[in-house]
């Protein structure tokens, strides 16, 4: 590499602080590659352009990633997109599903974005840095920005807005991330722009929970109060032109918008009930894009020549839980034995046609890149299952219900588990109910979903694993379906949350998977991709894991 | 009050009066059989009676013996298969979990002819109680029993399916009672009409002129003179009956996975037939329609046979 | 006649009544969580709390019974908790869309199934009549779902030619909205063809046996003008009827046709209010379908006693 | 009466209907059965022939072929049908329709079914001159002068009208107007007034007779009452089982019937004024051959008392009894020499006790219609004695039935009225009344196939009864049902069938068995008879008898054939809307003087002797007992009209004679002085 760009690296490493510098020690040592880099940088607040410098000094043997070649779409037209309709009121505090946080993205923006590869953008921030302790975040937001009623957005919004969201008063659905993390108050506007925020406890994935993966946290005026599905409030690309509840919305340009304007002069989001009826609208070419479809539902799309299907890896998974304080799986053999019983091999290649990364029991999906690779996959292997009963003094196998929802392919993913254990002797009873009556009260002792003896509940993706470590697993887990309480366990989840640098995640990870194989409260069959479908003259739709799809950049070839 | 009037009269020449003319039977106790023999071997004549025979029976045939029947085991999933298209492996294709729609298709018929019977036969019974009941009591009996009929009667019959099923969790006997309850005020109302008709006869009057206490009215002397309308109109509502239990299961609300049942398959794969999967669909929906059609044919030549 | 209006509206209310009854306390037995509902598995329970309270759903089933009809009576159908919109905005469209579909299944269904019962009547027992008969009552009792799916194989995706979706896209004409409407509407046809055609035909049937018909043919009238004067005007009164009763079915009774179709009919708005225990959305849409049904039926009787001197002057007289 | 009508001269050109061996089936659950048995007949122009025969023998068919209008399940096996000398059944169909429309037309029973509900009577009348010649526009002006011509006062407002809001005797007129309407050369009447009231029957008959003189019509006259035929035909043919056995000069027939079955037929009816202590009614053994089936060389064989072995070998041929006057029986020459098959009368011996068993006294009742009460019932009282007939007669309307539900308590009476078994009141409705109570009063329904439940066997119908009325069981029950059948002649080995499978007349046969399983004290009887053929009434109204003698019971016997209630009573009770008229003896109410009422009643039917006397007209129809006449309920109608006396004020039921009472203003010298001559008519 030149002197003068060694110069320039030794520059930006004077300024940086110590984790920063780890990182550049990894990846020069080439034990992280290019890409991860770039990820973990990006949430450290390096800027870009420092990242840009600094990963030139990579190992050569690193691959590089370069996006995929299409010429850009043509201005104007009205692009139409497919969703599954908002289950519940459009108010952004409220939004729990990914219909409402995919129309919420449209007008609304946040101050990072976490791209498909769970890297960061600057959005209504420009950058942020963070204490050496990692509790106390700065974030420069962006000048020249204004809602779409034009009153200008300050650091002051900023505030209000997480304020409002970590208020247990306002009960916003975004509570359960900051659970511990931030609390009311905590977050100030040190200037018009500049917004600080004071953390419960180190955290060193913080900036993902003001990014989009914390899709409840768009930036609304100071003195919002409801109504939002009135406005559409935000400062988005879009703005409203008309909305029909249960129907669909349509845009226009938002002339005020801070950024570059939409490619194409209108965009009309229409709302499908049943994903069936979406296939069937892109098929009869009633939409030109569906942000979202399943296997299940989509299967049509994949093969089928007019639509072009892109896919990434998502966190979004379906958790098979056991009751571990409860026959017949209080034996932590019979777990593993289920878990033995698992065709993971068919579950991808048939139920998901492919479109999904195995999983290993635990949530460490292989899209984080804290998760540890070097742990096994675990198989399917019958004789040793058999064994694991036997020795369990179930050889003869037992019944058991097996409940879940009427929710994409739990159904399915149910039978054929059902039918998997059955080779060991074990006969479970499906009993498939509605998602409400499914989910009951979420409250022990009033919730199917958690009194279960085994249940099948869908996971959406998640941008870093720590919920998912803590809700369902952990001791105190309020959504801990298998009743795990193991000290150890929780113990080294406060490890991987506190642990800041890549180097002591993976370790603390390692652990934890291993850990979680051994007793196995829980199946991951697998962690599938993300499928979005567009009409082939359709270029530039960005959709990110959780759900959300901008349609600022698309268009028309 | 009019039909105790004066001689209706009508009797005297009703023998010869050109509307189709019934012989007056001479005495000849045996005469009874000779009647129910024409009848039946009108039955045997009549072409859609043997159609819808055959057709049902095939069904019902299935149901009983449908795993014996079956190529390959309806249940077994084989996601790696799945989705292929008819074949000499599988005749019918087979589903998105790689299961035999031919074996899926025979065997699930099986739930259909266990449920839509019992339900409708369960209708049927409280639906004739019902009706006897407010056709001969009138007053405020009928008067409240009807509005409440009515009430009923004004949700279409999916809504008030769905409303309990999701009330009381689907499941085979919620789907008995559900159809049960929503076709009990349909078939109250046809016999309800019958019994109106019957009441005017004077051997109900003879009845209370020998003390006979109500419910020897309804149950001993009139009930057996309006079978004939509750057993076409059980014939009927049983073809209903297996149209509104395709409808549950198409709405998720039915027959329960991984039963092989026909509106499930259909509510599980209708989506894929744009993509040109349209086996596990089409065969399921022809397995109804043919079922239907069946007992349609069978009711039909029924209550043709009884008008003659 | 006045009087006898004024008791099918009297009787019409009670019915309502009772209906709201059973509505009201039958959809209170739908388990599951409102709030909960609203705010979905995950969010936390201090939220869920608040929210309950906030929409009243923590009150006893009798006060939200009594707040509800006291809404009615104020013309305020209550407001969704899901979409937090009006009832009445999210339940009206939807009526009016389901209309529009029904008005249009009617406009082709009626003539060609009075059509049919006729022609099967007047052929009775012979092998037109038992087509007609079997062939229109199969048709009916074939789930429209089915009928829809493989019209929509046949017409939209093998041969293209018509939309696979119902709603017309926001502000298109009239054809257009036809166009999108012409498939669901044709399922529909093919449910109700067989039990209007089973109605005229067994009207036809009767008045075809009855003496005044007899009367006619002896008199010497051509056998057109027996039929078309004097056995249609008595026989297709009581299709009248039965067309009006299928008005329920039609307003409320197409979930699945709506579904398949993805078009916001009242059908569809029932079933989301169902699953996602939207009870007021789910209370005033099943009151109003019924009372669309007891409005149907009572129209129906009007006619028909209009159209039947029987009626009219005993009644008047 | 012949005498007024132009006796059949030789035909100068061809019948208006001939027959010729015309043989017709029906198609009945797949077998073919005979209906008509080779009939040859033929009508002359303005020639009326009548054509009697019990149920079953195919008077109707005939009616129908003669329109070749027969039954889906019909077929003309054979024969041909001539219509003015042209062949029907060569027609093709437009040819048959001109016909319809030109030659032939029909009349039947119950007019009100044969008009359209819907359409109004005007258009309906219209209709048949808009056809005769292509709709011309006169046919509405037309259509008016057919129905004054047939007394129909208001034409105008009647043509607006619909057929539901006019009585059945109008809607009758305005059938006949429309088959008179094209001056047809033959009319067809197939029992054209039964069903309809006697006074009304009187009318529309009269009617009948000046319209076929206007338009010189010739009649085909289908009845089984032999009454209306002897006023009505010249000429007259009996079936039996789809064969003519007998045919002549009514007046020959009558006077030298000569064929075994006319006899039967003649000796069935009561007439003359024969009582039942005088004489009982002959009747024809057996029953009534079935459609289709198998019959001896001589159809009647098996019923003839005079049948020997060649009547079951050859088939006899229609031998000549006198100028046109044929038999088809071997023994025609003493066909009237045929045994009588029932013995001397049974003796009714005058019961001890004086004391009535019922007493009815201030009964009424009130039934409210839509606001506005209609009284059925006013002020009715009598009483019954035991062992002797009520006879009950009266118009429909006019309370019969619903005295008769009444007092067996199938229905309340108003509050205030009286009504004693034995001295005891009674309970209103049956089911607060004691066991015994409930036995000794029981009724005989008019229509057994309507009182007997068609699903049970007759065992089961009597056994119940018995079992709920004296509350025996097993053997002795036995017992007692098997002495049930005998006593009222009922086969025991058909205790097992079912009553669709017996003939009208066992099934009454069951009916009354159930009403005397209790031993009753009284039986109501309401028109037990009126829906059998007249040799089976014969039989029930014996069986009556007999049993009365018996058993000492006493009947309140509702009929509307006065010949009947006149043979059977011992007093008779005359009701008009729901007021009782006349009350007394039965012969002094049949004998001068009479309540008018009773006397225009009485008048009005025909007997089969022929012999009656001038009918008296009576002006208007029933008024409707919602809104009943003030004063003296008959005074719109009253042929013996006063003045305003009878508007004003209502008559008592006075006692005119010892044991004879009427409700009317006039003495009993001074009626019967006025019964001399006949009244002239109002207007």
């Amino acid at each position: 590499m030149s002197d003068q760009r060694q110069r320039q690296v030794d520059a930006i490493r004077r300024h940086i602080g110590e984790v920063e510098n780890d990182l550049v020690d990894e990846l020069v040592a080439g034990r992280i590659d290019r890409r991860e880099f770039l990820r973990r940088g990006s949430v450290l607040g390096l800027s870009l352009s420092s990242l840009g410098v600094l990963a030139g000094c990579a190992a050569p043997n690193v691959t590089r990633v370069s996006p995929p070649q299409t010429k850009p779409p043509k201005a104007g037209g009205t692009i139409r997109t497919g969703i599954v309709a908002p289950a519940a009121a459009l108010d952004p505090i409220m939004i729990s599903d990914e219909g409402g946080l995919a129309v919420l993205g449209q007008s609304a923006q946040y101050l990072v974005w976490s791209d498909k590869n769970l890297t960061l953008r600057p959005v209504l921030a420009e950058s942020w840095t963070h204490d050496h302790t990692g509790r106390v975040w700065t974030f420069k937001i962006r000048r020249g920005v204004s809602f779409s009623d034009g009153t200008p957005m300050t650091a002051e919004d900023v505030a209000a807005t997480f304020n409002r969201l970590s208020d247990p008063k306002v009960g916003s659905n975004a509570l359960s991330n900051f659970d511990g993390v931030l609390s009311k108050g905590n977050t100030k506007a040190i200037d018009p722009y500049t917004a600080q925020f004071t953390l419960d406890a180190p955290n060193g994935n913080f900036p993902y929970l003001v990014s989009s993966d914390n899709y409840n946290s768009v930036v609304l005026p100071k003195n919002y109060d409801g109504g939002w599905d009135k406005t559409f409030i935000g400062t988005g690309p879009w703005k409203l032109e008309s909305f029909t509840p249960n129907q669909g919305v349509s845009y226009g340009r938002n002339p005020r918008y801070w950024g570059q304007p939409t490619v194409a002069e209108r965009s009309e989001v229409t709302f499908y009930a049943e994903e069936q009826a979406q296939t069937l609208g892109i098929l009869g070419n009633q939409v030109d894009v569906v942000a979202h479809y399943s296997v299940s539902g989509g299967r049509a799309l994949i093969t089928n020549p007019d639509v072009r299907t892109t896919q990434f890896r998502s966190s979004s998974h379906r958790q098979i839980h056991m009751r571990t304080d409860k026959e017949p799986f209080a034996d932590k053999r019979v777990r593993q034995a289920m878990a033995l019983l698992l065709d993971r091999r068919a579950l991808v290649n048939g139920l998901l046609a492919t479109k999904s990364d195995y999983g290993n029991d635990s949530p460490f999906a292989p899209v984080f890149q804290s998760t540890n690779q070097s742990v096994r996959q675990r198989q399917l292997n019958v004789a040793m299952a058999k064994q694991l009963l036997e020795a369990a003094g179930k050889g003869a196998g037992f019944s058991t219900q097996l409940l879940t929802l009427t929710h994409f392919e739990l159904p399915d993913l149910a039978q054929v588990v059902q039918n998997d254990v059955s080779v060991a002797g074990i006969n479970l009873k499906l009993s498939i109910l509605d998602p409400g009556s499914y989910y009951g009260s979420s409250k022990f002792g009033t919730s199917p979903w958690l009194d279960s003896t085994m249940g099948i509940t869908d996971y959406g993706h998640r941008g870093v694993p720590n919920l998912l470590l803590t809700a369902p697993l952990s001791s105190k887990g309020p959504w801990n379906a298998a009743h795990f309480r193991n000290p150890q366990y929780d113990q080294l989840v406060a490890h991987y949350v506190a642990a800041l640098d890549l180097g002591a995640q993976r370790a603390a990870a390692g652990k934890i998977q291993e850990l979680l194989l051994d007793e196995t409260p829980v199946m991951f069959p697998y962690f599938y991709y993300f499928l979005t479908g567009a009409r082939l003259n359709v270029s530039g739709v960005e959709t990110t894991a959780m759900g959300h799809v901008d349609l600022s950049r698309a268009g028309f070839a | 009050m009019s039909s105790f009037g004066e001689p209706i009269g009508s009797s005297v020449t009703a023998a010869d009066s050109p509307a189709v003319a019934e012989p007056t039977v001479g005495p000849g106790p045996d005469e009874a059989k000779v009647i129910r023999r024409e009848h039946l071997a009108l039955l045997l004549r009549s072409k859609t009676f043997i159609a819808g025979a055959l057709i049902l029976g095939f069904w019902i045939v299935c149901a009983i013996f449908g795993n014996l029947i079956a190529p390959d085991d309806p249940l077994r999933t084989n996601p790696v298969a799945a989705l292929q298209a008819p074949s000499s492996a599988h005749l019918f294709g087979t589903d998105t979990l790689g299961r035999d729609v031919l074996s899926r298709v025979l065997v699930g018929a099986r739930d259909i002819l266990i449920v839509a019977p019992l339900a409708t036969l369960l209708a049927t019974a409280m639906g004739t109680l019902l009706g006897l009941v407010t056709g001969y009591f009138r007053g405020f009996v009928d008067d409240s029993l009807g509005r409440l009929i009515d009430a009923i009667l004004a949700v279409p019959v999916v809504i008030v399916g769905l409303l309990s099923m999701v009330a009381l969790g689907p499941s085979t006997v919620t789907v008995i009672f559900v159809i049960a309850v929503v076709f009990t005020p349909v078939i109250a109302r046809t016999v309800r009409a019958a019994v109106l008709s019957e009441v005017q006869y004077e051997y109900v009057a003879a009845a209370r002129l020998r003390n006979e206490r109500a419910p020897y009215i309804l149950f001993g002397e009139i009930l057996p003179n309006v079978m004939g309308p509750v057993l076409v109109e059980f014939t009927v509502r049983l073809g209903y009956a297996i149209f509104t239990i395709a409808t549950l299961s198409f709405l998720g609300f039915g027959i329960q996975p991984p039963a092989p049942d026909w509106g499930l398959q259909i509510y599980q794969h209708y989506g894929l037939i744009s993509g040109g999967y349209w086996w596990p669909v089409l065969f399921p929906a022809l397995a109804i329609a043919s079922l239907v059609i069946g007992v349609n044919l069978l009711s039909d030549g029924i209550s043709q046979a009884f008008e003659r | 006649m006045t009087r006898f209006i004024a008791k099918r509206l009297g009787l019409g209310l009670i019915t309502l009544w009772l209906l709201s009854v059973l509505v009201f306390f039958g959809t209170q037995v739908l388990p599951g969580d409102v709030a909960r509902r609203i705010l979905g598995p995950f969010a936390s329970p201090s939220a869920v709390t608040a929210l309950n309270k906030q929409l009243g759903t923590d009150k006893s089933v009798f006060v939200q019974y009594l707040n509800w009809i006291t809404g009615l009576f104020h013309g305020d159908l209550g407001t969704s908790v899901a979409t937090r919109t009006s009832v009445s905005s999210i339940v009206f469209p939807a009526l009016w869309h389901s209309a529009k579909l029904a008005i249009l299944a009617f406009i082709i269904v009626v003539p060609l199934g009075i059509l049919g019962g006729v022609l099967a009547a007047l052929y009775e027992g012979r092998f037109r009549d038992r087509l007609i008969s079997v062939g229109g009552l199969s048709a009916t009792t074939v789930p429209e779902f089915v009928w829809s799916v493989v019209f929509i194989l046949v017409f939209a995706l093998w041969l293209g030619i018509l939309p696979s979706t119902a709603t017309a896209p926001p502000g298109s004409g009239f054809l257009t909205q036809i166009e999108y409407l012409v498939l669901p509407a044709l399922c529909l046809v093919f449910v109700l063809f067989g039990y209007i055609a089973r109605m005229a035909r067994a009207g036809t049937i009767e008045s075809l046996e009855a003496d005044y018909t007899r009367t006619a043919v002896i008199k010497g009238l051509p056998y057109r003008t027996v039929v078309r004067r004097h056995v249609l005007r008595n026989s297709l009164l009581p299709t009248i009827a039965v067309v009006a009763t299928q008005a329920g079915y039609l307003i409320g009774g197409l979930v699945a046709i709506e579904l398949v179709f993805n078009y916001q009919g009242i059908g569809q708005v029932l079933y989301r209010a169902a699953i996602q225990k939207d009870f007021p959305v789910l209370q005033s849409a099943v009151l109003i379908v019924g009372v669309v049904y007891l409005v149907a039926t009572l129209l129906a009787d009007l006619a028909y006693s209009l159209l039947n001197p029987r009626i009219r002057f005993e009644s008047s007289s | 009466m012949s005498a007024t009508a132009p006796e059949p001269t030789a035909v100068q050109t061809a019948p208006a209907l001939e027959l010729r061996d015309l043989e017709v089936a029906y198609r009945v659950r797949g077998v073919w059965r005979e209906v008509l048995r080779g009939v040859t007949l033929s009508i002359a122009r303005n020639e009326a022939y009548g054509l009697v025969g019990e149920s079953g023998c195919g008077k109707s068919t005939a009616a129908f072929a003669a329109l070749r209008y027969l039954p889906r399940n019909g077929r003309v096996m054979s024969g041909s049908i001539l219509v003015d000398g042209e062949d029907l059944l060569s027609m093709n169909e437009s040819q048959v329709r001109q016909l319809r429309v030109s030659k032939v037309s029909m009349v039947y029973q119950n007019p009100t079914a044969a008009l359209n509900p819907s359409i109004r009577i005007g258009d309906q009348v219209a209709e048949v001159y808009a056809l005769a010649d292509g709709g011309s526009d006169g046919s509405d002006e037309r259509a008016r002068e057919m129905l004054s011509k047939v007394q129909i006062a208001d034409p105008a407002s009647v043509m607006r009208r619909y057929p539901h809001q006019l009585s059945g005797g109008m809607n009758q007129r305005v059938v006949i107007a429309m088959a008179l309407a094209t001056n047809p050369s033959l009319l067809i009447l197939d029992e054209p007034t039964t069903g309809l009231d006697a006074t009304v029957e009187g009318e529309v008959l009269d009617l009948i007779k000046t319209l076929r003189e206007e338009f010189e019509t010739s009649l085909l006259f289908i009845t089984h009452n032999l009454g209306v035929m002897a006023k009505m035909c010249e000429r007259m043919g009996v079936l039996y089982a789809g064969r003519l056995v007998e045919e002549g000069p009514v007046a020959d027939v009558f006077d030298r019937p000569s064929h075994p079955y006319t006899v039967g037929l003649l000796r069935c009816i009561p007439r003359g004024g024969v009582r039942k202590d005088k004489e009982t009614l002959d009747t024809i053994p057996g029953f009534l051959p079935q459609l289709g089936a198998d019959l001896p060389a001589c159809v009647f064989a098996d019923r003839c008392g005079l049948a020997e072995d060649i009547c079951r070998q050859q088939e006899p041929p229609f031998h000549r009894v006198s100028e046109g006057h044929c038999s088809r029986c071997h023994f025609y020459d003493r066909a009237h020499t045929l045994p009588r098959t029932t013995g001397a009368p049974p003796v009714l011996g005058e019961s001890a006790r004086q004391e009535p068993v019922l007493q009815a006294r201030g009964v009424q009742k009130t039934f409210h219609q839509e606001g506005h009460a209609i009284h059925a019932l006013n002020d009715v009282e009598f009483a019954l004695k035991e062992g002797e007939t009520l006879g009950l007669v009266g118009e429909s309307g006019s309370g019969k039935t619903t005295l008769a539900r009444l007092l067996i308590g199938l229905s309340p009476p108003d509050e205030g009225s009286v009504v004693e078994l034995d001295g005891a009141q009674l309970a209103p409705t049956v089911s607060k009344r004691e066991r015994d109570q409930v036995r000794a009063l029981q009724i005989v329904f008019q229509n057994p196939d309507s009182a007997l439940n068609r699903r049970f066997s007759i065992h089961r119908i009597l056994g119940r009864a018995l079992t709920m009325l004296t509350g025996q069981r097993g053997e002795e029950r036995e017992e007692h049902l098997r002495q049930l059948a005998h006593s009222v002649r009922f086969d025991v080995r058909l205790i097992g069938a079912r009553p669709a499978q017996l003939s009208g007349g066992l099934k009454q046969r069951v009916a009354i068995a159930r009403a005397f399983a209790g031993d009753p004290r009284i039986v109501v009887c309401d028109e037990p008879t009126s829906a059998l053929d007249v040799s089976v009434q014969a039989a029930i109204l014996n069986l009556l008898v007999e049993l009365q003698a018996k058993q000492k019971v006493a009947y309140l016997f509702i009929s509307h054939d006065l010949g009947v209630v006149r043979y059977l009573s011992d007093r008779i009770a005359v009701l008009y809307l729901g007021r009782l008229m006349e009350l007394g003896p039965a012969d002094q109410v049949f004998e001068s003087p009479q309540h008018p009422y009773t006397e225009a009643l009485a008048s009005a039917v025909p007997t089969a002797e022929g012999t009656e006397r001038e009918r008296i007209r009576l002006v208007g129809e029933i008024p409707s007992a919602a809104s009943p006449p003030s004063g003296c309920v008959f005074h719109t109608r009253c042929p013996r009209y006063i003045g305003d006396v009878c508007k004003t004020e209502e008559p008592e039921l006075k006692e005119v004679e010892p044991g004879h009472f009427w409700r009317c203003h006039y003495s009993a010298e001074q009626l019967r002085e006025l019964q001399k001559t006949p009244p002239k008519p109002r207007v």
